[in-house]
């Protein structure tokens, strides 16, 4: 098991946005996080990452507790991110913000350009290296985070909501860059809510519903589960997914 | 207790409320545009320029000066927002304290340049005798300054909680683009708010007149106070300021008192980290 | 061409500046001057340009440089220079001091922080009779051996301040190019971005803070030894924190340039126009000075030389070791 | 290239700028160079003592038949010189150590004044006089009244103002006599604003007094500048000494007065240590609060037809204000300079400084209460002295010593 979460409950005053879930994510599978909004997968997320500490419960990566580790600890482990509403470095060029990425494992300047190029083109940035990262739009952003963290060199890539806000054609481009991504033998947990991206990406899935967990396994499972359908999808939607197209 | 120190606390709360009175302004800007106003103080310094103008002039006290401040100052401060604020505060925050610094020194040196650099006051009986009650005294500009203070913090709390024109600004200053969408014209929010904070400014000037001097450089002396207030009650909060304002007044008349005035402002400060570094978002700030 | 000749022909007036004014004392004094406040600024630039934690409190740093070239005088009869390297050093104690609990903070509760420590530090050094109080201290008023570094031509000091100058702005520039570099700018960016790939801001923030304190306690020292006297406001005071931060940013905060240029504008405005309006005493010097720094603000908030980083291609510096160049 | 243009525009202004200083330098006057804290928290004070030098100045180049006694008032100019004309160059020192000295420098090297007249605050006359060292060029202090100065071993240093030390000893006998007279003394309280002018000052009365076996029962030393000064008069009242001594700066001093009447308090005696007391704008602003209020200072106004009061006189129709003591003992250092620059019958600094040592003023030949002008080997003017004043009917009337009286002394203090 690469990445695990034991009973991890995070509460914000008497709110819990996350009850005693506990997911594990097997080396070299994607696993689909979904659920409503407010469901708490962001807020359990962000207790994988170390941007939150959760109120009780652990996470262990790689068999090591990181429970307690903050987000730059684990990111040197090998666990990296990409954020909802996208946080590329304004002020630098595409190149300069994948530097920083290819910074943690090398640290001398020439050969962390190297690694950023290499990077840059492999997510089909090539063109756009010495751009400002402030001229790039949506897609371009998602895929700039997804190159930076990727320049980390990571064991397991998270991917917060990477595709919302793109049409379907740049879904379908994001979709192939994941499962290219994948086949590097990158781990990959991916919270979403649009079901094509989990259906066609996820080996598993777990769904989230008011903090709890409440339902897991293949995404053809979870499409059928009663209570997922009844707690997320709705009708309209299961009936749609059923279609196949969106 | 002694009534003495009876009276050192009352005298720090009434100082305190003036604290409160000349923050709350600040806190508004602070707090919904995110603009550290480096000129506060002197904003203060022309309103009680303006009170010693309208005595000069004709006499008039308070009842007269602290209209007319408030009208002039909030003038000044929509000036100051089309002239100059709304294109620095997109800008980061270093451009703001450039540009909010040197209005400060524009306007210290504009009044020192047209009134020179002596003190002035105004009569001390502008406001008849102190209100004495058993062995406290509560000085007429003081207790007036200090109730207004607290009328206009409560009313500035009121118009951003309870009115329309409130809950404009605070969408524009939660989301500009989103207000937008709703039909608020940012702009004209972020006017009405300065207008707002620098009419408070003038009310406070114009009764801190009563019972200080006036001089090019007060601002000085009266910004950092302010700064520290709004920092200690929490950015944008007006009630913080309050809080903070009265705990401020009665902690340094009470350390100057037991421990010695040199070293009230070493508490304070020392206080203020404290409170920074525990909670940063200030006593009554959104975290 | 143009792009080669352009620093050599600015190094070489660097270079020949007290001869071309070799009349003039005052400009002489006045290129001194130019360079003592782009050191200050520069050493501030680190933490508050490159790293984007906007101090208004490096004026301890500056008192504690200062401080020590004079009470290592008054107290043990040293030069002055020699206290510089204590300055530096009690400098770099005090920034890991005060980093480590303020750094937490962002935005303006730092800014509030750094104004609130400064001012403390003041109060107490006011009240400080080992550092000479209220009354400040003074330096060797005769110089007793070249090593006191107390001329009466500022020329002497004009070249130890390039010098030390140049040492700041070759170890920014070597900076800017290494991973620090690259990891203060995403701090400044974007710190909870940074952190998810492995930055370690907290750390890289304190060594900045660290590093800029240390220099700007190399500036009051300089600052010192040529003035021969510090006292609490001088060497503590608000304006000094005030100064170094507006320097910066007219100039550009977080460009290697930018310190010095806008030194180069408000000294020499500072200078002449209390040397052509002072005198005459209706407070006018500071009414300009306003002005200037308020059209700056409004018309360049990025500083002046944002103006030509904008004209140029989207290039980064980054980009300039010619192997590889796209 | 644009970065170039702006240099070389920037140079272009600065050459400007000299250019058009030059300009002004006339053939025949005498440049004398006079740096004031003409902007900042210290420019009421500045202002003042610039128009007071202003008027030294014109009673020297141009006269009054009034003021016989002072030496060159009679409008002849510098006969040393061929009756050449003084001119003052004034500068700004900011109230910052840094920009006293660099304007000293350009006074001295570009304005080519042949002596320096200031800095008014003490940290600021010690780095404008270090420059005038270094270039040889004489150094006049008239109100700077820090120890140090003249322990620096300067050669080209002037203070002709009292020092801490003198106010001390004239508070010390002040007390003792009204003690004798059956006033209370027995608790003394001093309060001081804690910057350099007043610590120094209260360090030293605290010495003479204790010498003297007076009874200093409470200090209280204070921020200057500060917002709110109710909990040092609470202090007070609390204690309630007999007699205290204030050293306050003008913007405290104006809280003090008004809110000792507030809190409504006061001593038997009350003394104030000249400075922001003595400010023009305290007198005008407060001048009916503090009634009875004994003062420090070097210069008051005496009896009509005085040399004191037609200076003052002059001075009132200059600038509307009566002449308070720092200006006019800026005044004073400035016919100081000007007699020594006469009798060296030259303009080089070492023949101005060679008469400066040997100047030998009589205490009839001083528009202040000095007794005369002479300096020692550090350049201390061992007859300054000070008078002891006290605010009578809005003004301050000479009470003591009595040789020198123009008023009696009323005890208790009034106030209000």
């Amino acid at each position: 098991m690469l990445l695990k979460a034991s009973q991890l409950t995070m509460a914000f005053g008497a709110f819990k946005a996350v009850d005693d879930a506990s997911v594990a994510v097997n080396e070299g599978e994607v696993l689909g996080l979904i659920g409503p909004n407010g469901a708490g997968k962001s807020t359990f997320f962000n207790c994988l990452t170390g941007d939150l500490h959760p109120t009780s419960g652990t996470v262990h990566f790689e068999g090591r507790d990181v429970t307690r580790l903050t987000p730059e600890q684990r990111a040197r482990l090998g666990i990296a991110r990409t954020f909802q509403v996208p946080l590329t470095f304004e002020s630098m060029s595409v190149l300069d913000n994948v530097m920083i990425g290819a910074f943690l494992r090398h640290h001398a300047a020439a050969a962390a350009r190297d690694k950023a190029l290499e990077v840059i083109g492999e997510v089909g940035l090539g063109g756009a290296a010495e751009a400002s990262a402030k001229s790039l739009g949506t897609p371009g952003r998602k895929r700039l985070e997804i190159a930076r963290a990727l320049a980390s060199e990571p064991k397991v890539l998270l991917l917060d909501e990477a595709m919302a806000g793109l049409t379907p054609a740049e879904i379908r481009a994001a979709i192939d860059l994941v499962r290219q991504i994948h086949r590097r033998g990158i781990t990959l947990v991916i919270v979403e809510h649009i079901m094509e991206v989990i259906v066609s990406l996820a080996d598993r899935v777990v769904v989230f519903h008011q903090g709890r967990e409440i339902a897991r396994g293949t995404p053809s499972e979870v499409t059928r589960n009663e209570l997922v359908i009844e707690a997320y999808l709705g009708k309209r939607h299961a009936a749609k997914l059923s279609g196949g197209t969106t | 207790m002694s009534s003495i120190l009876l009276q050192v606390i009352v005298s720090g709360l009434l100082i305190g409320a003036v604290y409160a009175l000349f923050s709350s302004g600040l806190t508004l800007i602070w707090g919904m545009m995110n603009v550290i106003n480096f000129a506060h103080g002197d904003f203060v310094m022309l309103a009680m320029y303006t009170a010693f103008l309208v005595w000069t002039a004709f006499g008039g006290g308070p009842a007269a000066s602290v209209p007319i401040a408030a009208v002039v100052l909030a003038t000044i401060g929509v000036l100051s927002y089309f002239l100059l604020v709304r294109h620095i505060m997109r800008g980061p925050m270093l451009a703001q304290i450039m540009g909010t610094f040197g209005l400060a020194l524009l306007l210290r040196y504009s009044a020192f340049w047209y009134f020179g650099a002596n003190f002035k006051t105004l009569p001390d009986t502008l406001l008849g005798p102190p209100f004495v009650f058993g062995s406290i005294r509560v000085d007429a500009p003081r207790l007036l300054a200090g109730t207004i203070g607290l009328i206009v913090t409560l009313s500035l709390h009121l118009i951003l909680t309870r009115t329309a024109l409130g809950s404009r600004m605070l969408a524009v200053s939660e989301d500009a683009t989103a207000a937008q969408l709703m039909g608020i014209r940012p702009e004209h929010m972020q006017a009405a708010a300065w207008a707002l904070a620098a009419g408070a400014t003038g009310i406070a000037g114009a009764l801190i007149a009563t019972f200080f001097y006036t001089s090019p450089t007060v601002g000085e002396t009266l910004a950092i106070v302010a700064f520290v207030t709004v920092a200690f009650g929490g950015f944008g909060s007006v009630p913080g300021a309050l809080l903070a304002g009265l705990l401020i007044g009665v902690i340094e008349a009470v350390s100057a008192f037991m421990i010695g005035p040199v070293y009230k402002d070493v508490i304070v400060y020392t206080l203020f980290v404290l409170v920074l570094w525990t909670r940063p978002q200030g006593l009554m700030g959104k975290a | 061409m143009m792009r080669r000749a352009l620093p050599l022909l600015i190094g070489a007036l660097a270079l020949l500046y007290p001869l071309l004014v070799s009349g003039s004392a005052v400009y002489q004094r006045l290129g001194a001057l130019v360079l003592l406040s782009a050191i200050g600024a520069s050493a501030w630039n680190l933490i508050g340009g490159y790293a984007g934690q906007v101090s208004v409190g490096h004026a301890v740093f500056f008192g504690a440089g200062a401080y020590a070239a004079l009470a290592g005088y008054a107290q043990f009869g040293m030069p002055p220079i020699a206290g510089a390297p204590i300055g530096v050093g009690v400098a770099i104690l005090v920034a890991a001091l005060i980093g480590v609990p303020t750094l937490r903070l962002s935005g303006h509760y730092f800014s509030m922080a750094t104004i609130a420590v400064a001012e403390l530090v003041r109060v107490l050094v006011t009240n400080w009779e080992w550092l000479g109080g209220a009354q400040g201290i003074s330096g060797p008023a005769i110089p007793r051996t070249v090593l006191d570094l107390s001329f009466t031509s500022a020329v002497p000091y004009y070249y130890i301040f390039l010098a030390v100058l140049v040492s700041i702005l070759f170890m920014t520039w070597r900076i800017e190019k290494s991973r620090m570099g690259f990891y203060l700018r995403a701090i400044k960016d974007s710190e909870r971005a940074a952190r998810s790939l492995g930055v370690a801001a907290g750390r890289y923030k304190l060594y900045a803070y660290m590093l800029s304190a240390g220099l700007t306690a190399v500036a009051g020292a300089l600052y010192a030894i040529m003035f021969g006297f510090v006292d609490p406001e001088s060497g503590c005071g608000i304006l000094i924190s005030v100064k170094m931060l507006i320097m910066a940013a007219l100039g550009g905060a977080g460009l290697l340039f930018g310190p010095l240029v806008g030194a180069l504008i408000l000294v020499p405005l500072e200078e002449i126009s209390n040397s052509l309006l002072g005198g005459k005493g209706a407070g006018l010097t500071f009414v300009v000075y306003g002005a200037i720094i308020v059209v700056i603000a409004r018309f360049l908030p990025s500083g002046l030389l944002a103006l030509f980083t904008g004209l140029r291609s989207p290039r980064k510096p980054s980009a300039t070791e010619p192997s590889h160049a796209a | 290239m644009f970065l170039q243009r702006g240099v070389v525009a920037v140079l272009g202004a600065a050459l400007l700028a000299l250019g058009t200083a030059q300009n002004g330098v006339a053939q025949q006057s005498v440049r004398i160079g006079a740096i004031y804290p003409l902007s900042g928290n210290a420019a009421s004070a500045g202002s003042s003592s610039k128009a007071a030098i202003e008027l030294a100045v014109d009673l020297v180049n141009h006269g009054n038949p009034d003021l016989k006694d002072v030496p060159l008032a009679d409008g002849k100019g510098l006969p040393g010189l061929g009756g050449a004309k003084i001119e003052v160059i004034f500068a700004d020192n900011q109230g910052t150590p840094a920009a006293g000295q660099n304007q000293a420098l350009r006074l001295i090297t570009e304005e080519k004044v042949v002596a320096l007249i200031g800095a008014y605050q003490s940290g600021i006359t010690v780095t404008t006089s270090a420059m005038a060292e270094r270039h040889g060029i004489p150094f006049m202090a008239p109100e700077s009244v820090a120890a140090n100065l003249t322990e620096r071993g300067f050669k080209w240093f002037f203070r002709a103002t009292p020092v801490a030390g003198d106010f001390a000893r004239a508070y010390s006998e002040f007390l003792k006599e009204q003690q004798a007279a059956g006033q209370k003394t027995a608790s003394i309280a001093v309060v001081n604003e804690n910057t350099e002018y007043g610590n120094s000052v209260a360090s030293v009365i605290k010495e003479q007094f204790a010498k003297d076996g007076l009874n200093i029962s409470q200090v209280i030393p204070y921020s200057a500048n500060t917002t709110d000064v109710q909990p040092q008069v609470l202090q007070l009242k609390e204690k309630n000494p007999d007699v205290v001594i204030f050293i306050s700066y003008t913007s405290d001093a104006i809280l003090y007065a008004k809110t000792m009447k507030d809190l409504n308090w006061k001593p038997a005696i009350m003394i104030a240590d000249d400075a922001g007391f003595n400010d023009p704008s305290f007198v005008a602003t407060s001048a009916g609060l503090v009634e009875g209020l004994v003062n420090r200072s070097s210069f008051a106004v005496g009896k009509p037809g005085s040399v004191s009061a037609v200076i003052n006189d002059l001075y009132k129709k200059k600038t509307g204000n009566d002449l308070d003591d720092p200006s006019a003992r800026a005044m004073q250092g400035m016919l100081i300079l000007a007699d020594a620059i006469n009798r060296a019958g030259s303009t080089e600094p070492a023949k101005i400084q060679a008469a400066l040592k040997a100047t030998d003023l009589k205490a009839s030949q001083v528009i202040t209460g000095y007794n005369g002008v002479k300096f020692d080997d550090k350049g201390q003017n061992v007859l300054a002295s000070s008078l002891i004043t006290q605010m009578q009917g809005g003004k301050y009337v000479p009470v003591w010593p009595k040789d020198k009286a123009a008023g009696e002394l009323k005890l208790p203090y009034k106030g209000w």
